[in-house]
């Protein structure tokens, strides 16, 4: 992280001090948020709690990237939007709202799609990388870059009435490529827009996110790698399951791997999945 | 022998969109265990209804899909070769990637 | 409830597509939602997620019920109230919050503390209760009036780096009573203000609050009744464990007894648990 | 008699703030098992390092504490009475009421 160390200043002391107080967190907890940088990818269903937490909390620096609008549709879910903000770009609505609920933090706006040409550029100013992207291509992609700059990655995933979370590339741990090297078939990669989602399932997941990066951050508890968190809200049931660890045949993150800057540089996700990696509103066809 | 098996991730639309079957697998003559590669040619047969391909690519799961014994990875038990024991657990879940 | 239905209006169609896009949802669930009326006792930690999430999914009349004003000391937490509204009361902060997410639906505000005098009367006005209050007192509080309303009651607490969740008196189950006939020892009660609680925590309890009160509205999935969700953020562990049912024993909800509406208003909470109903902020005390 | 013991909601404080403790029961002499009055009296003799009135009351816990034997409420396998078997898991757990 290039910061200085910031010391806690009396504003600081009073705003933080429910975290002050917890002895498992305390005054190093939050200097060592107040020092860090932290990027969510996607201001949508999941970037939307996990913006508003990851800016209460007092991480230092944080970053948004995203191409998108606002929409109504996005209303349902995406909390950190306000009607008066549609049409407007995803970032300058999700930066504002992050500004008028702690002032006292960088706010970084990245408004414009993640593509292998700018994310090693980006990606390289944070700590740590929230990935809250809906699509396969995205999720390959920032998972390599994470590989190749060696930074942790706090991925999660809602569709439906179902979510997944787990932390890739941590201290060891797995990543996206370890546990998924053959990219899924296209019809198996359905989208909010085509299959719906239950609102507030991104809103959890989008949460825990937040929570796995502020403890990544904050250097206290233990990090979900290694681990993967399913939950099924229709049965109000959760699991969290172990999974492989890293893998020595993995393309991106292998020890004698041959894929670095240039080689991540020079991928097409796109082709790789079949996917594009961004698209347009999809028209309703409803009813 | 008594399992349960659960599909998420989208998967259980392949079998009546429903997630938790408790079901009876027989082992097969001539053979003293259930692996998870019987499993799978059971499941295959007897609960996926429509759709095979989006369960199965060759004698495996198709990419993209999580398997569980007991909570845990398949990869860490053998995979395919993974015994099952009566009361096992075991889920196949599709990673999601919407937000 | 005392709404007239509601049919999906083409604006309504856009806004909530991705809820009617959903098999187990659909159209069906979201006429449910806005035909609903929900009140959130407590806009803090617990009620900021959930409030956001109850009006971004549509529930028909939301209320709100808080005495409190904002505070710089609660924005690490209470990501609803923006540092402009600091010094102001949170309802009507909470309320501005969600209108500007969803202009579509009924928001309620009663700004006062709930109290047996005035509980009867507000609760009665809604399908569902959601308790996000801080103390013990209001706790068993608001359980008895649900029980005497015959509401189900959607419970969450955090505090520290743990939570838990469950609902009462839903549908047969047990009530708070049932499995705290006799109150804890005031040295156990700890606050928030006290003992801190990392913001994030009460943002993913809340979200599951606003989980269960969206599927006990919408009629769908199984309820986390005779159940109870244990989260502890530190290990990124959560269980979900099997509760009892409603005791034969308890005061409030048990066939025979003699706890109506008049015994509930002349019932003193805080001699019960040997704590005020509602504390003025603390000073700090602190490095 | 090897047990899992988990504190929660502040009452891992009481035992060195170690919320997760691997323990060796013995049955007692002249007993052929162990009850969940057996374990709280050890608990409060081999673990209690502090205030041991914030963890029993009587010769039960105190109010406010639940008590899950393998993830179930002890209210409904008997309470005190409750026979603990090999590798059970006892959770006690302080409720809470922040917000
Ligand atoms: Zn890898
Ligand atoms: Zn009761």
């Amino acid at each position: 992280s290039s910061h200085s160390s910031n010391a806690l200043e009396p504003h600081m002391i009073y705003r933080y001090s429910r975290h002050l107080l917890l002895p498992s967190f305390g005054v190093q907890g939050q200097e060592n948020l107040l020092n860090a940088s932290i990027l969510v990818v996607g201001a949508g269903g999941l970037g939307s709690p996990a913006l508003l937490y990851l800016a209460a909390c007092g991480v230092g620096r944080l970053g948004i990237v995203d191409h998108d609008v606002v929409e109504l549709n996005n209303m349902h879910r995406q909390i950190i939007h306000t009607e008066a903000y549609i049409g407007q770009p995803k970032v300058k609505s999700a930066a504002a709202a992050c500004r008028s609920i702690n002032s006292t933090i960088q706010i970084v706006e990245h408004q414009e799609a993640l593509r292998t040409s700018n994310a090693l550029e980006i990606l390289s100013q944070y700590d740590i990388i929230v990935d809250a992207t809906d699509n396969a291509p995205s999720r390959y992609m920032i998972n390599d870059c994470c590989v190749v700059l060696g930074k942790p990655l706090v991925s999660g995933a809602a569709l439906g009435l179902e979510g997944q979370l787990t932390v890739y590339n941590y201290n060891g741990g797995p990543c996206y490529r370890c546990l998924f090297p053959t990219p899924p078939p296209t019809t198996a990669c359905q989208r909010c827009a085509d299959s719906g989602v239950l609102g507030v399932v991104p809103g959890i997941i989008g949460c825990l996110q937040a929570l796995e990066a502020i403890k990544i951050a904050a250097s206290v508890g233990e990090i979900l790698s290694g681990r993967m968190l399913l939950f099924d809200a229709l049965s109000a049931r959760i699991r969290i399951v172990k999974i492989r660890g890293r893998s020595m045949q993995c393309e991106a993150c292998a020890e004698n791997t041959t894929f670095k800057q240039q080689q991540f540089q020079e991928f097409d996700y796109e082709n790789f999945t079949q996917t594009p990696l961004s698209v347009g509103p999809l028209r309703l066809n409803l009813l | 022998m008594q399992l349960t098996l659960e599909f998420g991730g989208g998967l259980e639309l392949l079998c009546d969109s429903k997630k938790i079957h408790n079901v009876n697998v027989e082992i097969q003559n001539g053979e003293d265990k259930l692996t998870m590669k019987d499993l799978l040619s059971w499941v295959r047969t007897n609960l996926i209804k429509e759709r095979p391909e989006m369960f199965m690519k060759g004698d495996t799961v198709r990419p993209g899909v999580l398997v569980l014994v007991n909570d845990c990875d398949w990869e860490l038990s053998g995979q395919l070769n993974t015994s099952l024991e009566e009361k096992d657990v075991v889920v196949f879940i599709s990673t999601l990637h919407g937000g």
